[in-house]
């Protein structure tokens, strides 16, 4: 019953915000707003017994993206238009969606069964079998790590990727007209801001002991690469910003962060190389040990380890190109 | 080492990609992904022959058992579409080296060729994989590969062209997973021959319905079916040129591809065909893409607008033939993906040469371009004509298989209607032969064709085109052994 | 019977943590300006969020791992919030925001920024 | 049948039609991406709901618990963040791009400039090799803007 | 040599001469030499050929199949025969008289024409042999389009009008009627190989057989059936060789072959007899023999003049197969090698008189007959064969037509010929008329002929047509062939 109530507050929050984003004209405050959703519906995750989710979605949500929001605020206006609305066919359109969803759900199972499909078919394989067969209990890490790590590759390399056009579009020599040197560069976000050094000096350490503990606690709570990976990623981007990009850059030059990138989904695809070389499938990880568990928490590590990497690199690559950009641009103007 | 080639195929071009960044001449660098791409195509060959010799492979990967673990299945179908990128893929990327050097920044190329094998291994992912959701982590990668190059292009438009298709093509990803969610609700597996034995069980449910509306929109969308291929003009005219014709050759077949294994192989031709009006919808769909596609391309004046176009049109075919719900119309469609590829990947490859010379696919440009470049003009005639579907040549095949299933169901209009529509096609086709060969241009002409490693792979697709419009035992018969198979799977 | 205390106490605490909220939330719509608002938000994040963790620590049930980690936030919180709003503050000061009372309280001032709602959430 | 304890799978309908409303009624770039987010979201939650059992807890075995939530749809969604976060950096990093391009970000003003460019100049790609910048190695990001 | 390679050597040497065109384009003598030398070679294959086949040797011979039953062959049939016969004579002289032209009259991107012309001819014989309604379609359509740069051949504007008139008639209703037709036969029969009594007979009968044929007629826009001729007029404004190659040489001819091979390996006569509606086809034929000829009568054009005889001449051969009598095919068929002459003469001669004189006109044309008499006199030749008098081969077909109409008792058709014959002398004789007794308009009259090469090309077609009337037995053997291979249907 209890469960019931928070669920239903918690939801009926996340429709007020939608509702708010859609009707604010103001971004900045959108943004906001869309960090928060974030924070909302983790917390729903959590009582819905996604914690791994949960964690990620507060990451990356209410983190990563409202960072590269601000970061693309900072070009663009922070108004949006008044009349850039177009409603009609937009809501028909939309209306039609709703009613083939509503139509759907009439015969969808009942949520919270244990007898859905969902329930029955796989998943109880994974439940049942996966402490005999990859011996760690955190099953969600089981199933990304090892059951479905091609998927989860594939995640890896999806970011990979992302870095990838975001260096294309935005790297490099900003496309046409721009000053040489853009003060705003090597200006810190905050020049005179004593309090803010100290506390960061403070904060950064633990925050990426935490994100180590993150990543290599994976098997046994909530966590993994992904998560660490993103947690790392703010602590240097808390770094750069306090600190001035300047630095920050002479810390993390950029070619070496994007080489490191690389050598994320290269470590994730040579494990599943080296498998093959001993003749078992892409990734299989028996092959890397004679005892099948050991060589499942071996393979684990490694490919958590490489999304790990990947991620928090690409999320340095992304916040220190938006970033720098915004400020060339910031520049022009 | 055989026995992996299935997970070869796309894991070598995945690997590849971040390699790249470790190369430093941009030559070497183009060495590199056409040597890596090449393999990938030796590998598809390889694989094909495998197929056609024993029947579908199956490829655990990670070791786990299929409904459990992810499996790749390579039939006569997508070891098909695997030939057709991989090789046209390898093909591009050959030309790709001059067209880039003109119309891409030299810090940019770097990542033009990651982007672009990453592309790459994504199509090919999508293709090879038996799991649905998995479907979406490649397609996925495809797609965010495919912004960024269509985002590189010179032209500022290419940045809005881009943002569109991104929009479109999230909505369509999003669509997609709302579809698998869905049925994997309604089933609770995700592999794609566990979904097909299990979902009879409960077809009759409007969730599943819903879930299939659902995916086919989404499909629809990344396949810029009429009504929804807003976004593709625009990518294609604006992208880099041998982006473009890398794109119209292998993209919207691989989304096809994905509508027709779920059509027919997961959801079943009696569910598809039988509970669903599908079949009208599509059928009408076709048409008027045809139709509006090739009216509106008639009276562009960008050539490689004009093709766009025209690709959509193309794709109004496949639909067609894919609306039949007939054996021979499944042939028609697959024979036409597959031609289609080789059709546009010579013109969109041609243009990028007059491109590379000319730096505009103005059509105003083209005077004397006949004596200017004959044999890229050549190339683009001959192509021109393919897809005309002048016989001889392979859009000749396809046209031909798409009449027969008409005829076979007695849809007499529609094979009058699309006999028309090749008349249109005709017209588009003759504006720019006109103007090439017939229009004086203003000053003299010099002739000044493209270096020789650039024409190499244009006349290789010209002699594929017509070559293949020979001897059509290669293509017809996978397409048949395709297509049956698609129809065995649900009997 | 020290297990009934001590839930009794932690009880006791949460809801005294939720009042806290209750009343920053309060505040935020309440007052006129962006300073003020601050003060309400402060609320919030000190007695707020401090009593709500000292109750969960003080259930009887709880894990020690988890009383562990809930000391560190414990810690981390009156670190990071005050800054975080000495930053605001110091950003809205340069950005030209007068505050409404005061020397100059004469002029309007923009209508607030929205980082409001992120702290009454 | 019950509709009402289907609440959250209401509540996701009416998330998707929210977000998806956004992204195509709104003509500010941003806020696209903004509603693309929320729509992605509502999927998300769409697939939670779907892996949840009624008391039972996070799959996570540990003593003294025999029901699990699914894990797989977990699974699934954390691939489904990534790819979003992914989509939405992209998406962001071309806005930028529009923006200096176009100098606006909505959708309705950059339609009209391109319009009035496509009546006046045809696309031509400058045929002089594109200002070099030095190569990748050399590129030293520390003093690249400086 | 066997039968089977000389065919696919006539086949492919037009391909060679192309090559060798392209090679020496650097020199126009050397590029003329090897169009002659090749065509001649060319006749020689021909007659080599023809021997070949008289004594009995049908060679067939098959490309590549595509699709099952639907494959790129080729076979030797008489009427083939004859028509290949005929290419290869007025191909030489043609180019013979084409240099003559091009240089007397400076054209532009002379190496152009001469490879689409040997193209056309490829196009042409691959018509004449084709085994089957594919590899006709095919070749068909590589007649249009190699045509059509010969049309625009000026660049004007002008001239690209016509060349789209030209192009989208000719490919509208091929690929509208022709194809879907074919597509119907192939469905029905499965095959779309001709065969001596016909393919159609035991699949199709009713009204729907004349459906098809009437798709046939008109797919074949070549045959410049009314409503399908406008194409045929609008080219005039090519050069004159290539109005000879269009009206004399290559594309109506193959459209009127095409019409009586249809006739007579698809369909044959039986079944189209006993279809109901079938005379329809035969009304078709004559309006267009009659209203061509009445139209002609109001032309000044000279060569507007000859393209309307000419629909009405091709409408004779029409009128010839669609009578469905075996004598009338013979004389259809005797009518284009008599047509192919006659008409190929009047053209060389307008374009003689346009080259020495750059008259176009009838009414300037007065007392012309004393400043080129060679050239007249071929005219007059050449219009004595339209009408159909002696001593002209013209006299011959048009007997046999007769014939045939009176045997298979179609009156309309008699009154037809009879009437055009009439219409025929009333638009030629006033050319001659003026020529010869009209007092010229420039005196004193100095004669003056076009270059040599052309006045012999022309002498040698006038005698050609001369020379048919004296000694049609050759001719003879072959139509005699059709006649048996129609009778059997």
């Amino acid at each position: 019953m209890i469960e019931f109530v928070i669920n239903v507050v918690l939801l009926s929050f996340l429709v007020l915000l939608a509702l708010t984003i859609a009707r604010t004209k103001d971004l900045l405050s959108s943004v906001m707003l869309c960090g928060l959703y974030s924070l909302v519906s983790a917390v729903f995750f959590v009582t819905m017994d996604a914690v791994d989710v949960a964690f990620t979605e507060a990451a990356v949500g209410a983190g990563i993206s409202s960072l590269l929001m601000l970061a693309a605020m900072m070009v663009t206006s922070r108004y949006e238009k008044a009349n850039s609305i177009q409603p009609k066919a937009a809501l028909v359109v939309v209306f039609l969606t709703g009613v083939l969803l509503f139509y759907g759900l009439i015969d969808m199972p009942m949520f919270g069964d244990p007898n859905t499909p969902v329930q029955q078919q796989v998943s109880s394989h994974y439940i049942e079998e996966s402490m005999e067969e990859i011996g760690i209990p955190n099953m969600v890490t089981s199933v990304l790590a090892s059951y479905r790590s091609y998927d989860t590759f594939g995640e890896t390399v999806v970011i990979f990727t992302a870095g990838i056009g975001v260096l294309a579009l935005l790297g490099g020599r900003g496309a046409g007209i721009r000053k040489p040197s853009s003060p705003a560069a090597s200006r810190s976000a905050f020049p005179d801001h004593l309090i803010l050094r100290v506390i960061s000096k403070l904060l950064i350490p633990p925050i990426m002991l935490f994100a180590l503990y993150v990543q290599f606690h994976g098997d046994y709570g909530p966590g993994g690469g992904f998560q660490a990976g993103v947690i790392f990623a703010a602590a240097i981007a808390l770094y750069a910003m306090v600190f001035g990009f300047e630095r920050a850059r002479k810390r993390f030059p950029l070619p070496v962060i994007r080489f490191v990138s690389a050598v994320g989904v290269l470590l994730y695809g040579s494990v599943g190389m080296v498998s093959i070389l001993n003749g078992h499938a892409f990734l299989d990880y028996h092959a890397l040990s004679a005892n099948a568990l050991s060589g499942q928490h071996l393979g684990i590590f490694l490919v958590e380890l490489g999304v790990g990497i990947t991620v928090t690199s690409v999320m340095i690559l992304l916040f220190f190109t938006f970033s720098e950009r915004a400020m060339q641009s910031g520049g022009q103007e | 080492m055989l026995a992996h080639l299935p997970v070869l195929q796309v894991i070598v071009p995945l690997m590849a990609a971040p390699t790249c960044l470790l190369l430093k001449p941009t030559r070497l660098l183009w060495l590199f992904c056409v040597m890596v791409s090449g393999l990938a195509f030796g590998i598809s060959l390889l694989l094909i022959s495998q197929v056609i010799a024993s029947g579908p492979i199956v490829y655990e990967l990670g070791g786990w058992q299929a409904p459990w673990g992810i499996e790749y299945r390579i039939d006569a179908l997508n070891a098909f579409l695997l030939v057709l990128v991989s090789g046209v893929g390898t093909l591009v990327l050959w030309s790709a080296q001059y067209s880039i050097e003109r119309e891409l920044p030299k810090d940019r190329q770097l990542y033009f060729y990651i982007a672009y094998l990453l592309c790459m291994a994504g199509l090919m992912g999508i293709l090879a994989t038996g799991d649905a959701f998995n479907v979406f982590v490649f397609l996925e990668i495809s797609s965010l590969a495919t912004y960024t190059l269509v985002g590189l292009g010179k032209d500022r438009r290419a940045l809005w062209a881009s943002y569109q298709y991104l929009i479109m093509g999230t909505i369509g990803a999003t669509f997609i997973l709302i579809g698998i969610g869905l049925i994997y609700m309604m089933t609770g597996t995700l592999n794609m021959q566990d979904l097909a034995q299990r979902l009879p069980e409960v077809a009759h449910t409007r969730t599943l319905f819903t879930a299939f509306a659902f995916f086919i929109v989404g499909v629809c969308l990344k396949l810029a079916v009429f009504p929804l291929h807003l976004w593709l003009p625009n990518a294609y005219a604006y992208a880099p040129s041998v982006v473009t014709a890398f794109l119209a050759a292998t993209a919207t077949k691989v989304a096809l591809y994905v509508m027709l294994r779920f059509v027919f192989d997961i959801y079943g031709v009696s569910f598809s065909f039988e509970h669903l009006p599908l079949q009208k919808i599509h059928l009408v769909l076709g048409l008027a893409g045809i139709f509006a596609g090739s009216v509106i391309a008639i009276y562009q004046t960008n050539v490689k607008r004009l093709l766009a176009y025209s690709s959509v049109a193309q794709i109004g075919y496949m639909i067609l033939g894919f609306s039949l719900a007939s054996e021979q119309g499944l042939v028609a469609t697959l024979l036409h993906m597959f031609n289609h590829g080789l059709i546009k990947g010579a013109l969109f490859l041609a243009l990028a040469a007059v491109v590379y010379r000319i730096g505009s696919a103005e059509l105003s440009q083209f005077k004397g371009l006949g004596k200017r470049m004959p044999l890229t003009m050549a190339a683009i005639v001959v192509a021109g004509l393919s897809l005309i579907g002048v016989p001889l040549t392979v859009g000749f095949i396809s046209k031909w298989y798409l009449v027969v299933a008409l005829l076979e169901q007695g849809w007499w209009p529609v094979v009058g209607l699309v006999l028309l529509s090749s008349m249109l096609a005709l017209i588009y086709v003759w504006r720019i032969v006109e103007v090439a060969y017939f229009q004086q241009p203003d000053g003299e002409v010099v002739r000044e064709e493209v270096p020789l490693g650039f024409l190499l792979p244009i006349w290789i697709l010209v002699f594929a085109n017509v070559y293949l419009g020979i001897d059509t035992r290669f293509t017809v018969g996978i397409a048949e052994m395709a297509a049956q198979s698609l129809f065995g799977v649900q009997s | 019977m020290m297990a009934e205390v001590l839930s009794l106490v932690s009880a006791v605490l949460i809801l005294a943590g939720c009042g806290c909220c209750l009343i920053g939330a309060l505040g935020m719509l309440r007052f006129p300006d962006f300073y003020t608002r601050m003060h309400a938000a402060g609320i919030t994040d000190t007695m707020g969020s401090g009593l709500l963790l000292i109750g969960l620590i003080l259930q009887p049930e709880s894990h020690w791992l988890v009383i562990a980690k809930l000391c560190f936030i414990l810690i981390f919180i009156p670190l990071t919030s005050p800054t975080a709003a000495h930053a605001l503050a110091k950003a809205a000061r340069k950005g030209g925001l007068a505050p409404l009372l005061g020397p100059q309280g004469s002029e309007r001032s923009r209508p607030s920024p929205p980082e409001q709602e992120e702290s009454n959430g | 049948m019950n509709l009402l304890a289907q609440y959250n799978y209401w509540v996701v309908i009416i998330l998707m039609m929210l977000g998806f409303y956004i992204v195509i009624s709104h003509g500010n770039l941003v806020k696209k991406l903004m509603g693309l987010g929320i729509f992605q979201t509502s999927v998300f939650i769409l697939y939670i709901s779907m892996g949840n059992v009624e008391g039972a807890t996070a799959p996570i075995l540990a003593e003294g618990y025999q029901s699990f939530s699914s894990p797989l749809p977990h699974v699934l969604i954390l691939t489904a963040i990534v790819v979003g976060i992914a989509t939405t950096a992209v998406g962001l990093a071309l806005v930028m791009r529009i923006r200096e391009a176009y100098g606006t970000v909505e959708e309705d003003e950059i339609q009209t400039i391109d319009n009035a460019a496509s009546v006046t100049q045809a696309e031509v790609v400058p045929l002089e090799p594109h200002p070099v910048a030095e190569d990748e190695p050399k590129r030293k990001v520390g003093n690249k803007d400086s | 040599m066997s039968g089977a390679l000389t065919l696919q050597l006539t086949l492919l040497l037009p391909l060679l001469v192309m090559a060798g065109i392209a090679l020496c384009r650097r020199h126009p003598d050397l590029r003329d030499g090897v169009t002659l030398i090749g065509a001649s070679v060319q006749l020689v294959l021909m007659l080599h050929l023809y021997q070949g086949f008289m004594s009995g040797d049908n060679a067939s011979v098959i490309w590549f199949e595509l699709l099952p039953g639907l494959s790129l062959s080729f076979v030797l049939e008489p009427l083939g025969v004859l028509f290949a016969l005929i290419i290869g004579f007025l191909w030489l002289i043609t180019s013979l008289y084409a240099i003559g032209y091009m240089r007397g009259n400076k054209e532009s991107d002379q190496t152009r024409f001469y490879l689409l012309f040997a193209l056309a001819i490829t196009a042409a014989l691959g018509i004449a042999f084709s085994a089957n309604l594919f590899t006709l379609f095919v070749f068909y359509e590589l007649l249009t389009l190699s045509t059509f740069p010969l049309v625009t051949h000026k660049g004007s504007e002008k001239a690209m009008k016509a060349g789209r008139v030209y192009l989208g008639i000719l490919l509208f209703t091929s690929v509208g009627l022709l194809l879907p037709a074919i597509i119907w036969t192939w469905m029905l029969t499965g095959t779309t190989d001709f065969a001596s009594a016909g393919i159609l007979a035991e699949h199709l009968d009713g009204p729907l057989v004349t459906v098809l044929a009437l798709m046939f007629l008109l797919g074949i826009g070549k045959a410049a059936v009314m409503p399908v001729h406008r194409w045929l007029p609008a080219a005039m404004v090519a050069p004159t060789p290539v109005s000879a190659l269009l009206h004399a040489v290559a594309v109506v001819k193959a459209g009127v072959f095409c019409v009586i091979k249809v006739v007579v390996y698809v369909f044959g006569l039986e079944l189209l007899q006993q279809a109901p509606g079938s005379e329809i086809l035969l009304y078709l034929a004559a309006f267009t023999v009659v209203s061509a000829s009445v139209v002609a009568l109001k032309q000044d054009n000279l060569k507007r003049r000859l393209a309307f005889s000419t629909i009405g001449q091709l409408s004779y051969v029409v009128l010839g197969a669609m009578i469905l009598a075996p004598i009338s095919i013979l004389g259809a068929s005797l009518h284009i090698a008599a047509h192919a002459f006659g008409k190929i003469t009047l053209f060389f001669a307008a374009g003689s008189i346009y080259t020495a004189t750059k008259k176009t006109e009838i009414s300037q044309l007065n007392g012309i007959g004393h400043q080129m008499p060679i050239t007249m006199a071929a005219f007059t030749i050449g219009s004595l064969s339209m009408i159909g008098l002696p001593p002209a081969v013209g006299f011959i077909s048009k007997w046999y037509l007769l014939m045939g109409a009176i045997e298979a008792e179609q009156q309309l058709a008699v009154a037809v010929i009879l009437l055009s014959t009439l219409l025929n002398a009333a638009y030629f004789v006033p050319v001659i008329y003026a020529a010869y007794f009209k007092p010229a308009d420039v005196l004193p009259a100095v004669r003056k002929e076009s270059p040599p090469v052309m006045v012999t090309a022309l002498g040698i077609t006038a005698a050609m047509t001369l020379l048919l009337f004296a000694f049609p037995n050759r001719l003879f053997e072959l139509a005699e062939q059709i006649r048996l291979v129609a009778a059997l249907s």
